[in-house]
C-alpha cells in the first residue's frame, strides 16, 4: 500500500550538498508494522518526510495505495523525532492532543473520551492541562504519542518516539504502540535506533546504510504474532534475529566509512 | 512595583523639564517648565471644551486604529501564507509604503473634506503598515516541524491559521498593534493639526497659532500620556495572549 | 472630482448652509465678527466656520465643494489660478496698514545682531513660514528696496511659531512674523528692520476669501450675498478694533495682555487690484510663476 | 537563470497592471489634483532627472542613511538594555511611550532649541521615528532568547560581549531585522517630513512645495518618485538581509519544499 | 566533591504546581562516574539543573569542592536533553563547539585541533561547516556531545546524551565518554534511561524514584575499571547488576503509581 520507488533525495543549500538517500525502493503492504533502522544520519527521517508527502524526493516516488504522494495524505499521522517542537507551546496538553481530532470534526464527546484515553494510555492522565514547556522530555514526547494514538490513523510514521523514554516506560509504550496497531488494522513505518526494539514490533525490519543510504537488507520477522516482553525477548529467534540485525548493522556502518 | 518605578521614570523626566528652564539652560518662553505646563493643563482639564476635543481624538484614533489592526492581520496573514501572493504584491507593497500620508492629505480632502473620515483615512493608511510588516515576519516566523505537524494532523488552511500561525506571529502583532497605536495616535493629531477636523490636534493648531506656548506643550502631554495608556492596555493584552511565550513565562525567568 | 455635491441646494426660506475654511489667525477676525453680527444671517447664510493650520487643506477642500468658501493668501491664489486651478476671489482678506514700521507683520531682527537694513541680509539666511509665496516675495521686494540684492538672501521654510525661538537662539539671522508672534519677538528685545507688506506694494491685499468657478456658475446668488456679507463684515472690522481684539480673544488663545497690544490688518471692504498686480510682478520675477498671471480671470 | 527570470515576473506584473489602469483609468481625467499619468510621467525627467537629482535627492537620502543609521544603533542598543533588565525597563517604558506619542509638528520646536535648523535636526525628526520599530522589535528579541540556549551560555561561561553578540544579538536579530525593515519605510515618511521644517532643499522640501504651488503633476512624480525609492532601497535590504541572517531563513525554509 | 543535600524542588506556575524533587541527598566523590536512573518525568533534568546552578532549588544546597552552587560554576559542562536547542542555529556546527574555548580563552591553534578532534571523535569530522539545522537528531546531539569534551570541563554533566543515536553510534560514544572521563580525570553525572547503558559506564548507579524523587537505590559497580562492549556485557556480574536496576526501577515506579 505505501510503495517507495527508486527514492533519492540530495539536501543542496547553504555550502552544503549532501546526498542523503541514495536509491531506495521498498513496499508496505496494508495493515503491516514495518520497523526501519540505520545508522544516525542515513536519512531515515528523509525518508518518513518524503512518505508523509512533507518533502519533494529529488527523483522517484512514492505512492500510497496507488496514488504518488504530493503532499500529506489523509488518514496519515507522524510522531516527529523533534517532539518538543510538534508540540504547540500555546496549547495545553489535552488541546494539543484534541486539535487534530477537532480539524477532522469528530464529536466532541467522542474527542474528550479518545484524548483521555491516548493520554491515559501514555501514563499522562494527570497532564491534561500542563503546557508542553512544563514537561519533562519523555513526558514531551509521550503526549507528542498520544496525539497520533487518538487520531487513529490508517498510516502512522514514527520516528524514534521512544528515544526521550526510560525502559519501563518504554517497555509500556512498545506494547501500546503494537496494541493499538491490532486493534486499528493501520499500517506502521517505525524509525528506531533500538534493534532490539525494532526485532520486537515489527514483521519485518528494514537495515539502511550509511547516506546516501539504499536498503542493506529487508529482514521478515517470523516471531509470532502474540508477544510480550519477557517470552519474546526470551525466544531463541529473538537472540537470532538481533544477532543478524546487529551485524548487518555493523557491516552497513563500516562499508559506509570505507565508501 | 513596576508602576512605581515608571511613574519615577516619567517624573524624573518632568524634573529634568522643570529645571532645564529654571537654570537657564533653556528660553522658558519656549520650552516652560513642567510646572507651568501642568497649572495650564489642569485649568484645561476644568473644560468641557478640553474634554470633547479628548473625546473626538480618541474617537477617530481607535476606530482608525481598530480599522488599521485588523485590515493588517487579515492582509498580512493572507500574503504571509499564500507565497504566490506574497510575491505578487511585494513589489506593489514596497512601493505604497514609504509613501507619506502628509503627502496625501490634499487628495483625502479632495475625496472627503477636512472631515474626520479624512484624518481617518491618513490614520488607517499610516497604521496599516505598521502592523502589516510585523504581521508578515510574524508569519514567516513559523517552526518548521510545527508547521509539518499541523499539515500531516490534516489541518485545514483556516485550522492552520488559527492553530499555529496566529500564535505563532502573535508576538509580532503585539509588537504591530503597539506602534500602529502610537502612529495612528500622532496621525489623528497630526490630521487634526493640518486638515482641521476636530479633536486636541485642532486645540494644538490654535494654541500653537497664537503663540500660547504651555497651552500646546499642556495638550501634547496629553497626547503623550493617551500613549502610555495605549501601551499599558497591549501590556495588559499581552500577558494574557501570550502567557505561553518564553518571554512571558514565570519559571524560566527564575 | 465632487464637483457641486457639497453645496446644499437652496431650499425657498431655508438659509444656505455654508462651510468656510479658515486659519485661526487673527487676519480672519471679520468673518466672526460678521457672524457674530449677524451678516451672513441677514443674507440666508447660515456659515459654519473650519479651522485648518494652514492653506494645505483649504484649496483642494473648495475645489472639491466640501467647503463653499475658504480663506488664503494673495499669492498662493495667483499660483493657483496660474496653475489652473478653477478658483475666484470674492472678497477681500485682509490687507496691511500701509504704514511703515506700524504693520501686522515685520521683517526683525536680534536686538543684538548687526543687521540694520533688509540689505545687510545678502548672504543671511531669513525664516519664512512658507517658501515661494507671499512672505519671501515681500522680503525680496524689502531687500530690493533698501538697494540689496534679493538673490543673495538665503530663505528658510519655518512655520510662525517656531520662528521667534529659532531666532533668539541664533539659527537664522532674520525672521518674518504676523501677529501675535510679531510681539513675541518684540518682547524678547527684537527689533522690526522692514515692514516688507508694505514694502510689496501700498495697501497690499495681503489675503483673500475665494471659491471654486464651479460654485460661482451653480449658485452665483450665494457668491454674491457672501460677497456682500464680507464687505459689511469687513468694513465693521475696520471701524471698530475693540470689539476685533475681543473676537480674537474668542477664537484663538492668544495671551489677553498680547491682544492689546496687537497691531491689527486693515479691512478694507475691497481688493486693492493695484496691489494684487504689483503682487504677481514680484511673484513672477521671483519664478514662482511660471506665466504671467491673469490677475482680472482671480479677481471679481 | 529561470529563477530570476520568475522572480523579475513575479516583481513586475501586478505593478504593470495597475500602472496600466491607472493610466487608461486617468487618461481622460480633468480633475486637478487627478491628472492623468501621463502628464505625470512627462514631467518626471524634467523634474527630477535635472539638477534635482543632486540638490534635492541626494542631501535628503544622505540624512536617510545617517538617521536610519543612527537609529539603528540606538535601538537596538537602547533594546538590549531594557530587553535584558527588567529595572530598567520599568522605569523607562511609560517614558519611552511618552516620547513616542508626541506628533513630529510638535516635537520639532523643541528639536530646534537643541539642535538648531540645520542637518541635524532633521536627521533628529528621522531618527525619532525610526527609533521605535527598532527599540520595540529588539526589546521582544531579547526577551524571548531561547532559555536552553541562555543556559548554554550560562554554562559554557560565555560572557560579556561574546554571550551579547553570539547569544542575545543573533538570536534577537530576526526581531531586529524585522524592526529595521519597518523603519526604513517610516525613514523615507519622516525624511519627507523632516524637510516640511526649516528647509530650502530636499526630496521631501519639493514634494511639499509642488503640493503647496499646485503643481500637481509633478507633486504625483515626487511621490511616485519616495514610491521607487522604497522599492530600490527593500532590494538593497533584501540583500542585506539574505546574508545577515542566511542561518535563520534556512532553519525556518529549510526543508520545506513542499 | 559534588554534594547534594536535601535538595527539593518544586515548580509552580500557572496552575500547575509539581513536586519534582522530594528529598534528595548524595554525594558524588571528585573524578568518579555516577549514572542516574529513574522513571520519566521523575526529576533528572531538575537535579542536573540545580548542580549546574542553573535552577534554584525551592530548599537544600549542592555544593561543589566545598562551595555551595548559585550560578554554573567554572569547569563544568553540560549536555542538554533538549540537545537541538542548546546549538546555536546561527553558527556552523565547528564554531558551536569553538564558542566556549574562544570564552574561556584559549588559543586559537589549541582551539582548532580541539575542535577538529572533538568532532572526529564523535564522527562528524565532515559536519564542521554544516548549520545545526542541516543536521540529523543524531547528529545534532553528537555536536551537542563534541563541545562539552572539546570543552575538557573538570565536571560533565549529561542529559540523555545518546537518546538520539544509533546503537551502534551509541556504543563508539559510551568508549568515547569513558575514554575521555579517564583520560582528564573529570567528574562525571550521567543522566540515562538505558539501564544497560548505566550498568557499563558507571561506578555507581543512583536510582530515583517517581516524582517527587528520593534516592531508590544508590548501586556500586564492582565491574572491572577496564571495560569493553563485548566482554563487560558477557560478564554474568553485568547481568546480575542489570537485573538489579531493572528490579528497583520496577519497584520504584510501581510504587510511585500507588502513592
Ligand atoms: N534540512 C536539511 N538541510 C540539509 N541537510 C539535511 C537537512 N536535513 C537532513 N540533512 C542531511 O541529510 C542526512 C540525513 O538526515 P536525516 O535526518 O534523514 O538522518 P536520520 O537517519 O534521521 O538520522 P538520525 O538517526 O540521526 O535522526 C544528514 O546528513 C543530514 O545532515
Ligand atoms: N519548567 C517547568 N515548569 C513546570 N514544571 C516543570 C518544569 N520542568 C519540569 N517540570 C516538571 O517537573 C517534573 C520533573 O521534570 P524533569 O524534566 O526533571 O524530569 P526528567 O526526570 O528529566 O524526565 P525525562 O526522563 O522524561 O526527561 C515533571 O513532572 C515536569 O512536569
Ligand atoms: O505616513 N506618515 O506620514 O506617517
Ligand atoms: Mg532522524
Ligand atoms: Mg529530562
Amino acid at each position: 500500500m505505501l510503495a517507495v520507488e527508486e527514492l533519492h533525495k540530495v539536501y543542496d543549500g547553504r555550502g552544503r550538498r549532501v546526498e542523503a538517500i541514495g536509491d531506495l525502493t521498498f513496499e508496505v503492504e496494508a495493515g503491516s508494522f514495518v520497523c526501519v533502522v540505520g545508522p544516525s544520519g542515513c536519512g531515515k527521517t528523509t525518508l518518513l518526510r518524503c512518505c508523509a508527502g512533507l518533502l519533494a524526493p529529488t527523483s522517484g516516488t512514492v505512492t500510497l495505495s496507488g496514488a504518488p504522494v504530493t503532499g500529506p495524505p489523509e488518514g496519515l499521522a507522524v510522531v516527529f523525532q523533534e517532539y518538543g517542537r510538534s508540540l504547540f507551546p500555546w496549547l495545553r496538553v489535552a488541546d494539543n492532543v484534541d486539535l487534530p481530532l477537532r480539524a477532522a470534526g469528530v464529536a466532541k464527546a467522542t474527542r474528550r473520551e479518545l484524548v483521555g484515553e491516548a493520554l491515559g494510555a501514555v501514563g499522562l492522565a494527570d497532564a491534561h492541562r500542563a503546557y508542553p514547556w512544563q514537561l519533562s522530555g519523555g513526558m514531551q514526547q509521550r503526549v507528542a504519542i498520544a496525539r497520533a494514538i487518538a487520531y487513529q490513523p490508517r498510516v502512522l510514521l514514527l520516528d524514534e518516539p521512544f528515544a526521550a523514554v526510560d525502559a519501563q516506560t518504554r517497555a509500556d509504550l512498545e506494547d501500546l504502540i503494537r496494541d493499538v496497531w491490532r486493534r486499528f488494522g493501520m499500517t506502521l513505518l517505525f524509525v528506531t535506533h533500538d534493534i532490539d526494539e525494532a526485532v520486537y514490533l515489527g514483521q519485518r525490519v528494514i537495515m539502511l546504510t550509511s547516506s546516501p543510504t539504499r536498503v542493506a537488507e529487508d529482514l521478515p520477522i517470523d516471531l509470532p504474532d502474540e508477544r510480550d516482553q519477557l517470552t519474546t525477548r526470551g525466544d531463541p529467534r529473538f537472540a537470532e534475529l538481533r544477532g543478524r540485525v546487529y551485524a548487518q548493522i555493523q557491516k552497513a556502518k563500516l562499508e559506509g566509512r570505507t565508501t | 512595583m513596576r508602576i512605581l518605578l515608571g511613574v519615577a521614570g516619567l517624573l524624573g523626566f518632568g524634573a529634568l523639564l522643570e529645571l532645564a528652564p529654571r537654570v537657564g539652560l533653556v528660553s522658558d518662553r519656549y520650552a516652560p517648565p513642567t510646572s507651568t505646563i501642568l497649572v495650564t493643563l489642569a485649568q484645561r482639564t476644568g473644560e468641557s471644551r478640553f474634554w470633547l476635543a479628548v473625546a473626538d481624538t480618541l474617537r477617530t484614533w481607535l476606530l482608525g486604529l481598530l480599522i488599521a489592526v485588523a485590515l493588517g492581520v487579515a492582509v498580512g496573514i493572507a500574503l504571509g501564507t499564500v507565497p504566490v501572493v506574497r510575491r505578487a504584491t511585494a513589489s506593489t507593497v514596497e512601493f505604497l509604503r514609504p509613501i507619506p500620508s502628509v503627502a496625501l492629505i490634499p487628495l483625502v480632502v479632495v475625496l472627503y473634506g477636512s472631515t474626520v473620515t479624512s484624518t481617518l483615512v491618513l490614520v488607517v493608511y499610516a497604521a496599516f503598515w505598521q502592523v502589516l510588516v510585523q504581521v508578515m515576519h510574524g508569519v514567516a516566523d513559523v517552526d518548521p516541524v510545527a508547521r509539518d505537524t499541523a499539515r500531516t494532523y490534516g489541518l485545514g488552511r483556516l485550522a492552520r491559521v488559527r492553530y499555529l500561525v496566529w500564535p505563532t506571529a502573535l508576538p509580532y502583532v503585539v509588537t504591530g498593534v503597539r506602534l500602529a497605536a502610537t502612529v495612528a495616535l500622532i496621525l489623528t493629531i497630526t490630521g487634526e493639526l493640518v486638515i482641521g477636523s476636530p479633536g486636541l490636534g485642532q486645540e494644538i493648531a490654535t494654541a500653537r497659532t497664537s503663540g500660547a506656548v504651555p497651552a500646546m506643550y499642556a495638550l501634547t502631554v496629553v497626547t503623550g500620556l493617551l500613549g502610555v495608556l495605549a501601551n499599558v492596555a497591549t501590556r495588559a493584552a499581552e500577558r494574557r495572549v501570550l502567557h505561553w511565550h518564553p518571554s512571558l513565562r514565570a519559571e524560566v525567568a527564575a | 472630482a465632487c464637483g457641486a455635491d457639497g453645496a446644499d441646494e437652496p431650499a425657498p426660506g431655508q438659509p444656505d448652509k455654508v462651510t468656510v475654511g479658515v486659519i485661526p489667525i487673527l487676519d480672519v477676525a471679520p468673518i466672526y465678527l460678521g457672524i457674530e453680527q449677524g451678516f451672513f444671517d441677514e443674507r440666508d447664510i447660515e456659515i459654519t466656520l473650519e479651522q485648518a493650520e494652514g492653506g494645505a487643506a483649504i484649496v483642494p477642500a473648495v475645489v472639491s465643494g466640501q467647503y463653499q468658501f475658504g480663506f488664503s493668501n494673495m499669492v498662493s491664489l495667483l499660483i493657483a489660478s496660474s496653475e489652473g486651478l478653477p478658483v475666484k476671489v470674492v472678497s477681500n482678506g485682509n490687507n496691511s496698514t500701509g504704514v511703515d514700521g506700524e504693520d501686522f507683520a515685520a521683517l526683525m531682527v536680534k536686538a543684538d545682531s548687526p543687521i540694520r537694513t533688509a540689505a545687510d541680509l545678502e548672504g543671511k539666511t531669513v525664516a519664512a513660514n512658507t517658501l515661494q509665496n507671499i512672505v519671501d516675495t515681500s522680503v525680496r521686494q524689502s531687500v530690493r528696496k533698501a538697494g540689496g540684492d534679493p538673490t543673495k538672501v538665503r530663505f528658510t521654510a519655518l512655520p510662525f511659531p517656531d520662528q521667534p525661538a529659532a531666532l533668539a537662539s541664533g539659527q537664522v539671522d532674520a525672521v518674518f512674523v504676523v501677529e501675535p508672534f510679531q510681539q513675541a519677538v518684540l518682547a524678547e528685545g527684537g527689533r522690526a528692520i522692514a515692514s516688507s507688506y508694505v514694502d510689496a506694494a501700498p495697501n497690499l491685499t495681503v489675503a483673500a476669501y475665494f471659491t471654486s468657478q464651479q460654485l460661482l456658475a451653480d449658485n452665483p446668488d450665494l457668491a454674491t450675498r457672501f460677497t456682500e456679507a464680507m464687505a459689511e463684515s469687513l468694513s465693521y472690522a475696520d471701524s471698530h478694533p475693540d470689539e476685533v481684539r475681543t473676537i480674537i480673544a474668542s477664537y484663538t488663545e492668544i495671551a489677553p495682555e498680547v491682544i492689546e497690544k496687537l497691531t491689527l490688518p486693515t479691512f478694507p471692504p475691497e481688493v486693492n487690484r493695484e496691489s494684487v498686480a504689483t503682487l504677481a510682478d514680484l511673484a513672477l520675477e521671483d519664478g514662482l510663476l511660471s506665466k504671467a498671471a491673469d490677475v482680472d480671470a482671480l479677481l471679481p | 537563470m529561470s529563477g530570476i527570470l520568475a522572480r523579475v515576473g513575479y516583481a513586475l506584473a501586478l505593478p504593470v497592471v495597475l500602472v496600466a489602469v491607472w493610466w487608461f483609468a486617468s487618461a481622460g481625467s480633468t480633475d486637478f489634483y487627478f491628472p492623468p499619468l501621463s502628464r505625470i510621467v512627462a514631467v518626471f525627467p524634467d523634474t527630477w532627472l535635472s539638477s534635482r537629482l543632486a540638490d534635492d535627492v541626494l542631501p535628503s537620502l544622505t540624512r536617510l542613511g545617517i538617521g536610519y543609521g543612527v537609529a539603528l544603533l540606538a535601538g537596538v542598543a537602547l533594546g538590549l538594555a531594557i530587553g535584558s533588565n527588567r529595572v530598567v525597563a520599568a522605569v523607562t517604558e511609560p517614558l519611552l511611550e511618552f516620547l513616542r506619542a508626541i506628533p513630529p509638528p510638535v516635537l520639532v520646536p523643541i528639536l530646534i532649541l537643541v539642535a538648531g535648523i540645520g542637518d541635524t535636526m532633521k536627521v533628529l525628526v528621522i531618527v525619532s521615528g525610526c527609533l521605535w520599530p527598532v527599540l520595540l522589535n529588539t526589546v521582544d528579541g531579547v526577551r524571548a532568547v531561547d532559555p536552553v540556549l541562555a543556559d548554554t551560555c550560562r554554562t559554557y561561561r560565555v560572557r560579556g560581549g561574546r554571550r551579547w553578540w553570539h547569544l542575545v544579538i543573533r538570536s534577537a536579530s530576526p526581531r531586529i531585522v524585522t524592526g529595521a525593515r519597518q523603519a526604513l519605510s517610516v525613514g523615507i515618511i519622516l525624511m519627507v517630513i523632516s524637510e516640511m521644517f526649516a528647509a530650502s532643499s530636499g526630496l521631501g522640501y519639493a514634494v511639499i512645495q509642488f503640493k503647496d504651488g499646485f503643481r500637481i503633476p509633478q507633486m504625483w512624480s515626487g511621490v511616485i518618485l519616495l514610491g521607487l525609492l522604497g522599492v530600490l532601497l527593500s532590494v538593497l535590504f533584501r540583500i542585506v538581509e539574505h546574508r545577515v541572517l542566511g542561518w535563520y531563513h534556512g532553519s525556518r525554509d529549510g526543508p520545506r519544499e513542499r
